[in-house]
C-alpha cells in the first residue's frame, strides 16, 4: 500500500536470506537438513496467534489481544476434556472447541465494541480469566490418552516433506486470510475501520461488527493452534499457550502492522514469522539458548521500529 | 543448558565431529536453574572419561513445545544419541519415535516417557524412594505428628505430581499423625512460593512442617520462615540442589534437601548414551567407571537406576557443586 | 438565555447513579474483601498477616506507583518486571562481595534510571509506541539476567535493613512507611506541583498540552526516569523478600502492576486517575491473593478472581463513558 | 480601501506593537501562507478576514507560536521576535485563543485556566492564588466562580469557549489574539466579550480578531485585514461589507451584486432545473428534532433541485445532514423519502436507498488515510463491486477509472496514497466516492471548504451537472458566495431553528444574514 510498507517486506525478505546464509555458515546442519519447509512446523501455531493478532491490531481502535495464549489454554483444555474424559470423537470434539473459542472471542469483542472498553484491558483481564479458568478446568495437570489413530494426522505426518500442520493448516490459514483481506468487502472494510473509523462509519461500515468479527476470527484461529497442538503432541495442557499473547504481538508488529492500525499485510506477518523460524532454529543449531534468541527478538523489533519511525512522519506515541 | 561458555567449544568442535567422533545430547526441562547445571557439569567429565562430544540444550521457560522443537533440532543436526528428561510424559513421544527410526538413539533421563520409544530411562531414584525419603525427612525433623503444607510448581510437571503421590502414600501408610493442610499450593517462581509458604505459615499456626517441591520453591520457603522467624518452628525439606538451599541448610531454616546426585545422574546418562552407540547392552549389575556403586538395571521396564536417593544437611551440602 | 446559567447537559439518573457506582467501586470491594476473608479465616485480620501482605506488596507497590505516572499520560510498560529482576541481579551480586548497603542502594537507583531512560528514549524521543517498545526492551531485559546469572543463584541479604520486612517501628514494617512516603509524594508532586499537573494534561490533550507550553517529550522522559527509579527501589525490596536472584527473577511482576493500575481506577487513556487509586487497588489484589490462601481456596482460582476484578471495574468504568456519551455529556 | 502594502501606520501613530512581513508557510503541498505583512499597533484592534481556508489562523499560529514559518520576520515591540514554541510567545507577551477547542476535558476549569504557567510557592500549586485571580477573571466574562471546580468536559461548548477565552485574557498580553471566538457564543456572551476586547484595548493591548460574522465587524475592529488564498488581499478601516467581500471574494465567477449574477448563471447553466421549484420531492423532514442540535426543522429536497442550507458556524446543520443520514440521534419529527416514512438509523440504510453524503471535516470524517486513491473512491461502493463478498478488481478499476476522468482529479495513478495528493484532489475524490453510489440525495457539507479557486468552481459545476441530471442536491455552507451562487433555495437556521426559507429573489445575502444572526427571527 505504502511505499514504507513495500520496504519492509523487502526488508524482511533481506534479512530472511541473510539469516539463511548466516546460519548455514554458522552450522552445517542448517542447509542439510533437508527439510527447511518442517522449520516452520514449530511456528504453525504462533503463527495462528500471530495472524490473528495482525487482524485485530490492523482494525484499529488501539485493537490488541492479550489474551490469546490464554485463550489457547482454555481451548486446548476444553478440548482434552471433550475428546479424553468426555469420550467425544476427536473430530467432533474439535468442532465443539472451535465453538467455544468463538465464545471467547465473543466475550473480548463483545465488552470492546459493546461497553467501548480499552482493549488493552479487557484482554488482560480475560489473559487472566482463561488461563485461570483453563487451570480449574484441568486441576492444572495435562489430559492425554487421545486415540492416536486418524485424529494424529495434522500434528504428526507430512506431506512430500512438509508438515501437515505447516501444508494443511498454517498455509492455508494465511492464504485465505491474505485473500480475504486483500480482495473481499470484508477486508476492505477492515482496512476501512483501522484508517479512519469516523470515516467507515460514514460510507456505510458497521464499525462495531468488523472489530467484534475481528476479536471472534483471533480466538477462533487460537482453538485452531489448540487443536492442531493437541493432536501434535497428543496432550492438553491448561499452560499451552502460556507467553504467547506477546510473541505473537510481537511478530505482527514485526511483520509490519502499525499498532495504531490500518497499515499492514499478512504477507508481512508471514514473512516475519519466517524470519522468526530462522532465527530460532538457526540459533538453536549454532547451541545458541533460548533465552538469547528471545532477547535477538526484542532487539530484532525495536530496531525494525527504529527504522519505521525514521520512515514515518511522527508516529504518535501511545 | 546451551549457554555461552559452552558455545563456543561446541560450535569448534562440531566441525571436528563431522569426521566421525560420536556426539551426544541432552533436552533438560529448562535453561536457567543450577540444577540442569550440575547435570551438565556430570555430563562433561563423562564426555572426556568416555571420548564423546557433549552438549546440552533446553527451552528458556517451562514449555513442552519448545523442548519438542530443541529434540527435533539436535536429531537434524546428526547427534548419534540423545537423552531427554521430557516435561510431560507423551508430547514428546512421536519426535522420539521419528528418531529412533532415522537411527538416533534416543534415551529418558532425570523424568520419563513411559509409553514412548526410549531406548532406556536412566534414573536417578525411583519416584516412590524420593517422595518416601521426603516424608521420612519431614517426620523426623517433626517427631512424627502436626500439619504440614506441600509447596509445589507448576501443576502439570508429571514428576513433581509423582513425588507428591509417594510422600502422601508414605505419610498415610507410616506417620497417621501427620496431615496435610492447604492442599497442594502450585507456584510459579520463588517470589510466588514464598508467599504461599507465608500465607500457609499464618492460616495455619501450628505448622510444623513445609515440604518444597521444585528447586524454584526451596529458596522461597527457606526466606519466608527466615522471615517469619520460624527457624526451628517449621521444619522445611523438599528436593533443591544443595547449592540452592546452602544459606537455608546453613541457617537451620531446612533440615534437609533431597535429592541425588545430579552431576553423577549426568555422568551416567552419557555412559549410557555411550553404550547405546556402540550397541552394547546393559547388564542387570553394571560397573560404571568413575562411579563408586554398581548401577542396576531393569529388563522389563528398562530402566537404569542410579541408585538410592542422597539427603543433603548442614553436614555435607558442600561436598556438591550443584 | 442569561449568561450566569451553566448550560451543561443535565445527568440522567442512570448516570448519577452509576457515577456514584463508579466511584465507589473500589472502596466497596475492599471492604467486602475484608468481610468476606475475616469471615473465613480467623487470622487474616491478624497484625502478622497484614504485615506479612504489606511486606510482600511492596515491590508491587512501587512500580505500580510509577507505572501510575506513565499510565495517566497515556503510557504503558510491561519490562517493569524483569527490568526488577535484572536490577536485583546486581544488586545481589554487590551485596554478596560486601559492597555497603547504601552504595547498593545507590546503584539500584541508578540502574533503575537508565532502564526507565532506555524507554523513555525510545517511546518519548523516537516515538516508538510504548507497548511495542516496552515489550522489546522486556525481552532484552530478560535475556540480560540470563546472561548475568550464568548459572548460578545469587543469594543476598537485605541492602539495607529498613528495606526488608525485618526491620520495624511499633510492628510496623519501615519498608511500608518506605511505600508510604513514596506514594504520598508521588501524589503531593501529581496533584500539587506544575510538573504534576502537566502529567494529567498530557494525558487528557496532549495536543493542548503542546499549545499550553509544556514539554511535552521532557514530562514524558520523566515519568519513565520515576518509573525506572521506582522501579530500582522496588529491585531492592524484591531481593530483601525473595534472598535470591535467578534467572527469570522478577517477570512475573509486569502483568500484575499493570492490573492493579487498572483495578485501582486509573485511565489506560489517561487523563484520568491518581496514585492513591493504585494504593487501592495494590492493596485490593494483594488482600485477594492472600486470603484465598487463608480461606483454602485452591491457588488455582487466583486468576480467575483477578481476571473478574478487572474486567468488573474497566466494565463499570466503560458503563459510565457510555451513559454519558448517550446523555450528550461532552467527552 | 487601501492597497496591500507592509508600512501601513496605524491610527494611532505610534510605532507598532508588532509587524510581521513576508510571512510564507508551507503545509507538504499546501501553501498556507505567501509573502503576508500584518502589523498591529498598541491598543489597536484590527479583525483578520478572509473566506475558510485564507490562511487566517495559520497566520495566528505563526505569531503564537505554534508554526514557525518558512521565511519572514516578526518584531514584537521593535525587537525582533521569533518564538519556537507557544510557551515562547507567551513568555513575550502573545496570547491567543484557538479556533479550534484545546481545553484539557479530563481536569477542572480551574485547572484549565492556569495550566503551564500555575503560580507557585515553594514549588508547589499556589491554589489560593490561582483561585483568586480565576474568579475575577470569569467575572469579567459574567460566568459564576462555581464553574471553577467543575469538569471542563462536562461544560457546553460555548462556556469551555469563554473558559479558553478567559486564559487568553489573564496572561495580560501585549498581542491578544482571538480566532472566531464568538462562532459557539451566544448574544449576550459575545456582548460581555466585546466590551471586554474594548477595555483590553484601551489598556493597550494589541488584539487580532478573527471572525466571518459581518454584523460584529464594526463592534470589534478599528481595521480590517483580509486574506485571499494565503496573500494580503488589502485592508480597510471602514466596515464597508461590499468591499470587504469583494477583497475577500476568491474569483471573478462571484459578484456581489447577487440578483444580476443569479440571472446570469440561471439562464445559462440552470436554465434546466432552476425557476420552476424542482421535481418532485425526494427527502422531507417534518418538526425534525434533536435536543442540543436542531428544533422542529423543516425542510424539503427536490430532485433536479440544489437546496441551500446556511448558518453561522454551530447553528446545527451539520447534525441536522447527520441526522438525516442516519448518523445523529433524532428525538422527535418524521423523516420522508420518495413520500414513504423514513427512520434514518445508519449510514448504510441511507446509502443503499441512495441518500450520499459529504461530511464537513474532509481529514477527519472523509479520508482513509492508509489507503490509495482508487480505494478512497470505491469506498462506498463495494456493495456493487462484489459477487459472494469477493471483490471484483477489474469492475473496481474500472467505477475508479470512471469518476475520476469525470471529476478529473489529478493523482500519479489510482494506486497513489491519498495523502499524497493536494487538498482539492483530495476533496474531489471523497465527492467522487459519493457520486460513484449514483446517489438520489446528495447532501454536501461544506464541499469546498480550504479548496483553491478553480477546484472550487469545478466542483460548483459539477454539483451543478448533477442537479440538472436529477439528483436532490443539498448544500451546506458557511460560504455567503457559495450559497449564493449554488443554491436554488436557501434554508436559514440560527440556534437550531429554521428562521428564514428564501427562494427566487428573496435570496439577498442581507435576507441570509439576518436570518442567520437571529436578526430576522
Ligand atoms: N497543520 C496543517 N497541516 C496541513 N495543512 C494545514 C494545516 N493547517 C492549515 N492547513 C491548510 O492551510 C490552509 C489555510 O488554513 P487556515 O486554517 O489558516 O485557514 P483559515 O483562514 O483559518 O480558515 P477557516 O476560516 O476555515 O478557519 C488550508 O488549506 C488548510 O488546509
Ligand atoms: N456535542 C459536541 N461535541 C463536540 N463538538 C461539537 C459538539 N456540537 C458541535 N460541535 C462542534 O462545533 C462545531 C459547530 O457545531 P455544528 O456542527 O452544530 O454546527 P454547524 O452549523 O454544522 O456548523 P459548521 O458546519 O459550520 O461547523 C462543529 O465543528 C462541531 O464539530
Ligand atoms: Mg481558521
Ligand atoms: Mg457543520
Amino acid at each position: 500500500m505504502s511505499a514504507a510498507l513495500r520496504d519492509r517486506r523487502v526488508v524482511l525478505l533481506a534479512l530472511i536470506a541473510v539469516a539463511m546464509v548466516a546460519m548455514s555458515l554458522i552450522s552445517p546442519y542448517f542447509l542439510n537438513t533437508g527439510n527447511l519447509l518442517s522449520l516452520l512446523q514449530y511456528s504453525a501455531v504462533i503463527g495462528l496467534l500471530a495472524l490473528g493478532q495482525t487482524l485485530v491490531i490492523l482494525g484499529g481502535g488501539g485493537g490488541i489481544d492479550l489474551s490469546i495464549g490464554s485463550t489457547l489454554s482454555l481451548c486446548s483444555v476444553v478440548f482434552g476434556l471433550l475428546a479424553v474424559n468426555g469420550g467425544l470423537n476427536p473430530w467432533l470434539a474439535a468442532l465443539l472447541t472451535l465453538v467455544v473459542g468463538a465464545l471467547l472471542g465473543l466475550v473480548n469483542g463483545g465488552l470492546i465494541t459493546g461497553l467501548q472498553l480499552p482493549p488493552l484491558i479487557v484482554t488482560l483481564g480475560t489473559l487472566y480469566l482463561f488461563s485461570s479458568a483453563a487451570n480449574v478446568l484441568s486441576d492444572g495437570v495435562d489430559i492425554n490418552g487421545f486415540d492416536r489413530a486418524g485424529f494424529s494426522t495434522i500434528g504428526q505426518t507430512s506431506i512430500a516433506g512438509v508438515p501437515f500442520q505447516v501444508l494443511c493448516v498454517l498455509i492455508p490459514a494465511f492464504v485465505i486470510g491474505a485473500f480475504v483481506m486483500q480482495r473481499t468487502v470484508f477486508g476492505r472494510r477492515v482496512y476501512q475501520v483501522g484508517s479512519n473509523e469516523r470515516a467507515a462509519g460514514l460510507v456505510g461500515v458497521d464499525v462495531k461488527r468488523i472489530r467484534l468479527s475481528l476479536y471472534v476470527i483471533a480466538s477462533t484461529l487460537a482453538a485452531v493452534g489448540a487443536i492442531v497442538t493437541a493432536s501434535w503432541l497428543l496432550n492438553a495442557r491448561p499452560t499451552a499457550g502460556t507467553g504467547f499473547e506477546l510473541q505473537a504481538i510481537t511478530i505482527a508488529v514485526l511483520g509490519g502492522t502499525a499498532i495504531t492500525g490500518g497499515t499492514g499485510r499478512l504477507s508481512g506477518t508471514f514473512l516475519a514469522l519466517l524470519l522468526v523460524a530462522v532465527l530460532n532454529s538457526g540459533l538453536q543449531l549454532a547451541g545458541v539458548g533460548s533465552t538469547y534468541q528471545i532477547g535477538l527478538l526484542g532487539a530484532v523489533l525495536i530496531v525494525s521500529m527504529l527504522v519505521r519511525s525514521r520512515s514515518q512522519t511522527a508516529q504518535p506515541a501511545l | 543448558s546451551g549457554c555461552s561458555e559452552t558455545q563456543s567449544s561446541t560450535t569448534g568442535e562440531s566441525a571436528a565431529a563431522n569426521d566421525g567422533g560420536t556426539r551426544v545430547a541432552f533436552v533438560s526441562q529448562v535453561e536457567g536453574i543450577p540444577y540442569f547445571n550440575g547435570f551438565d557439569a556430570g555430563a562433561q567429565r563423562a564426555a572426556e572419561e568416555f571420548g564423546v562430544e557433549y552438549e546440552q540444550a533446553g527451552p528458556a521457560t517451562v514449555d513442552a513445545t519448545e523442548q519438542v522443537r530443541i529434540l527435533d533440532n539436535l536429531v537434524s543436526q546428526g547427534f548419534d544419541a540423545i537423552a531427554i528428561s521430557p516435561l510431560d510424559p507423551t508430547s514428546i513421544n512421536s519426535s522420539i519415535t521419528r528418531a529412533q527410526d532415522d537411527g538416533v538413539q534416543i534415551a529418558t533421563s532425570d523424568a520419563d516417557a513411559p509409553d514412548s520409544d526410549r531406548s532406556v530411562f536412566v534414573s536417578q531414584a525411583s519416584d516412590e524412594q524420593l517422595g518416601a525419603t521426603v516424608m521420612d525427612q519431614l517426620a523426623d525433623a517433626t517427631g512424627g505428628t502436626g500439619q504440614y503444607g506441600i509447596i509445589s510448581g507448576s501443576a502439570d510437571s508429571a514428576t513433581f505430581n509423582a513425588w507428591i503421590d509417594a510422600a502422601e502414600a508414605q505419610a498415610a501408610a507410616e506417620y497417621p499423625d501427620m496431615e496435610l493442610v492447604g492442599g497442594i499450593r502450585y507456584t510459579t517462581d520463588t517470589a510466588q512460593a514464598l508467599e504461599e509458604a507465608q500465607n500457609l505459615m499464618t492460616a495455619y499456626p501450628d505448622l510444623a512442617g513445609i515440604i518444597a517441591v521444585p528447586s524454584t520453591a526451596v529458596p522461597g520457603v527457606g526466606q519466608a520462615v527466615t522471615t517469619a522467624d520460624k527457624i526451628g518452628t517449621v521444619a522445611v525439606t523438599g528436593f533443591g540442589s544443595p547449592q540452592t538451599a546452602a544459606p537455608f541448610l546453613e541457617s537451620g531454616a531446612m533440615t534437609s534437601t533431597v535429592l541425588w546426585n545430579v552431576e553423577d545422574l549426568g555422568y551416567l546418562t552419557v555412559w549410557a548414551l555411550a553404550q547405546l552407540v556402540e550397541g552394547n547392552e546393559f547388564a542387570a549389575e553394571n560397573e560404571v567407571p568413575g562411579l563408586d556403586e554398581p548401577v542396576t538395571y531393569d529388563e522389563a521396564t528398562g530402566i537404569l537406576l542410579l541408585g538410592e536417593p542422597s539427603v543433603f544437611t548442614a553436614e555435607n551440602y558442600a561436598d556438591y557443586d550443584f | 438565555m442569561s449568561a450566569v446559567t451553566v448550560t451543561g447537559p443535565s445527568r440522567s439518573p442512570a448516570l448519577v447513579a452509576l457515577e456514584r457506582v463508579q466511584s465507589l467501586l473500589l472502596p466497596a470491594l475492599l471492604i467486602g474483601e475484608v468481610i468476606v476473608f475475616a469471615l473465613l479465616s480467623s487470622r487474616f485480620l491478624s497484625a502478622d498477616n497484614l504485615v506479612n501482605v504489606a511486606v510482600n506488596a511492596a515491590d508491587i507497590a512501587l512500580i505500580a506507583a510509577g507505572l501510575t505516572v506513565v499510565v495517566l499520560m497515556g503510557g504503558i510498560d510491561v519490562s517493569t518486571g524483569y527490568a526488577v529482576g535484572l536490577i536485583s541481579w546486581f544488586l545481589a551480586t554487590l551485596m554478596s562481595s560486601g559492597t555497603p548497603g547504601a552504595l547498593t542502594l545507590i546503584v539500584a537507583l541508578i540502574g533503575g534510571a537508565l532502564l526507565g531512560l532506555l524507554n523513555g528514549l525510545l517511546t518519548a524521543r523516537l516515538s516508538i509506541p510504548s507497548i511495542v517498545a516496552t515489550l522489546g526492551t522486556s525481552a532484552l531485559f530478560q535475556t540480560a539476567l540470563f546472561a548475568l546469572w550464568n548459572r548460578r543463584d545469587v543469594f543476598s541479604g537485605p541492602v539495607l535493613p529498613f528495606l526488608s520486612g525485618s526491620e520495624r517501628a511499633a510492628g510496623v514494617p519501615l519498608m511500608l512507611l518506605v511505600v508510604l512516603v513514596v506514594y504520598a509524594a508521588l501524589h503531593l508532586v501529581l496533584v500539587g506541583t506544575r510538573v504534576g499537573r502537566s502529567v494529567f494534561a498530557i494525558g487528557s490533550n496532549v495536543e493542548a498540552a503542546r499549545l499550553a507550553g509544556i514539554d511535552v517529550r521532557r514530562v514524558r522522559l520523566l515519568g519513565s526516569l520515576v518509573l525506572g527509579l521506582l522501579v530500582g527501589l522496588a529491585a531492592c525490596t524484591y531481593l530483601a523478600r525473595v534472598g535470591v536472584v535467578q534467572a527469570s527473577s522478577g517477570g512475573e511482576l509486569s502483568l500484575l502492576a499493570i492490573a492493579s493500575v487498572v483495578v485501582g481506577g486509573t485511565s489506560i487513556l489517561g487523563g484520568e486517575g491518581s496514585v492513591l487509586r493504585t494504593l487501592g487497588g495494590v492493596v485490593f489484589i494483594a488482600l485477594l491473593e492472600n486470603g484465598i490462601v487463608l480461606a483454602g481456596v485452591p491457588s488455582l482460582w487466583n486468576g480467575l478472581l483477578v481476571g473478574c476484578v478487572i474486567l468488573l471495574a474497566v466494565g463499570v468504568n466503560g458503563a459510565v463513558v457510555l451513559l454519558r456519551r448517550r446523555s450528550g455529556v461532552a467527552e | 480601501m487601501t492597497d496591500r502594502t507592509g508600512t501601513v501606520v496605524s491610527s494611532g501613530g505610534a510605532p507598532p506593537l508588532l509587524t510581521a512581513s513576508g510571512i510564507t508557510k508551507r503545509f507538504g503541498a499546501t501553501r498556507a501562507l505567501s509573502d503576508v505583512d500584518l502589523v498591529v499597533a498598541a491598543g489597536e484592534r484590527v479583525a483578520i478576514m478572509g473566506e475558510n481556508g485564507a490562511g487566517k489562523s495559520t497566520l495566528m499560529k505563526v505569531l503564537a507560536g505554534v508554526h514557525s514559518p518558512d521565511a519572514g520576520s516578526i518584531t514584537l515591540d521593535g525587537a525582533p521576535f521569533a518564538p519556537r514554541s507557544p510557551d515562547d510567545a507567551n513568555r513575550a507577551g502573545v496570547s491567543i485563543v484557538y479556533q479550534e477547542p484545546s481545553g484539557f476535558p479530563h481536569l477542572s476549569v480551574l485547572e484549565n485556566l492556569w495550566m503551564g504557567r500555575q503560580p507557585t510557592r515553594r514549588g508547589r500549586l499556589d491554589r489560593g492564588a490561582m483561585r483568586d485571580e480565576a474568579s475575577a477573571l470569569l467575572d469579567r466574562l459574567g460566568l459564576p466562580a462555581r464553574l471553577l471546580g467543575r469538569k471542563m468536559g462536562d461544560l457546553s461548548l460555548a462556556d469551555q469557549q469563554q473558559v479558553l477565552i478567559a486564559r487568553a485574557i489573564s496572561m495580560r498580553a501585549k498581542l491578544l489574539i482571538l480566532d472566531e471566538p464568538t462562532s459557539i457564543l451566544t448574544a449576550t456572551e459575545a456582548d460581555r466579550l466585546f466590551a471586554l476586547v474594548d477595555q483590553l484595548a484601551g489598556e493597550g493591548t494589541g488584539i487580532c480578531y478573527i471572525t466571518h460574522r459581518f454584523d460584529e465587524l464594526e463592534r470589534v475592529a478599528d481595521r480590517f485585514v483580509v486574506l485571499r488564498d494565503g496573500r494580503n488581499a488589502g485592508e480597510t478601516h471602514e466596515a464597508d461589507r461590499e468591499a470587504l467581500l469583494a477583497m475577500m471574494g476568491s474569483s471573478g465567477e462571484i459578484e456581489v451584486d447577487r440578483a444580476g449574477h443569479l440571472v446570469a448563471e440561471t439562464s445559462t447553466t440552470e436554465a434546466p432545473t432552476g425557476g420552476h421549484g424542482g421535481g418532485a420531492v425526494m427527502l422531507e423532514a417534518h418538526g425534525l428534532t434533536a435536543h442540543g442540535a436542531f428544533a422542529g426543522v423543516d425542510l424539503q429536497v427536490r430532485a433536479g433541485w440544489i437546496s441551500g442550507l446556511y448558518g453561522l458556524v454551530g447553528a446545527g446543520r451539520t447534525e441536522l445532514a447527520m441526522a438525516l443520514f442516519g448518523e445523529h440521534r433524532i428525538d422527535a419529527g418524521e423523516v420522508t423519502y420518495r413520500g414513504v416514512p423514513y427512520r434514518p438509523r445508519s449510514s448504510r440504510d441511507a446509502l443503499a436507498r441512495g441518500i450520499a453524503y459529504l461530511p464537513e471535516d474532509r481529514r477527519t470524517q472523509g479520508l482513509l488515510p492508509h489507503m490509495t486513491v482508487g480505494e478512497n473512491l470505491a469506498a462506498a461502493s463495494l456493495a456493487v463491486l462484489t459477487r459472494f463478498g469477493v471483490l471484483s478488481r477489474a469492475r473496481e478499476a474500472a467505477l475508479v477509472k470512471r469518476w475520476s476522468d469525470d471529476l478529473a482529479i489529478k493523482a500519479q495513478g489510482s494506486g497513489a496514497p491519498i495523502t499524497s495528493l493536494s487538498g482539492g484532489n483530495q476533496q474531489k475524490v471523497l465527492l467522487a466516492r459519493l457520486v460513484a453510489t449514483e446517489p438520489t440525495v446528495l447532501m454536501l457539507d461544506e464541499p469546498t471548504r480550504g479548496i483553491d479557486v478553480a477546484t472550487k468552481s469545478e466542483i460548483h459545476r459539477r454539483v451543478r451537472e448533477l442537479a440538472a441530471a436529477g439528483a436532490a442536491v443539498l448544500v451546506i455552507s458557511s460560504e455567503m458566495a457559495e450559497m449564493l451562487t449554488l443554491a436554488d433555495d436557501v434554508t436559514v437556521l440560527h440556534e437550531g431553528r429554521v428562521t428564514a426559507r428564501l427562494s427566487g429573489e428573496q435570496i439577498t445575502e442581507q435576507a441570509i444574514l439576518r436570518a442567520a444572526t437571529g436578526v430576522a427571527a
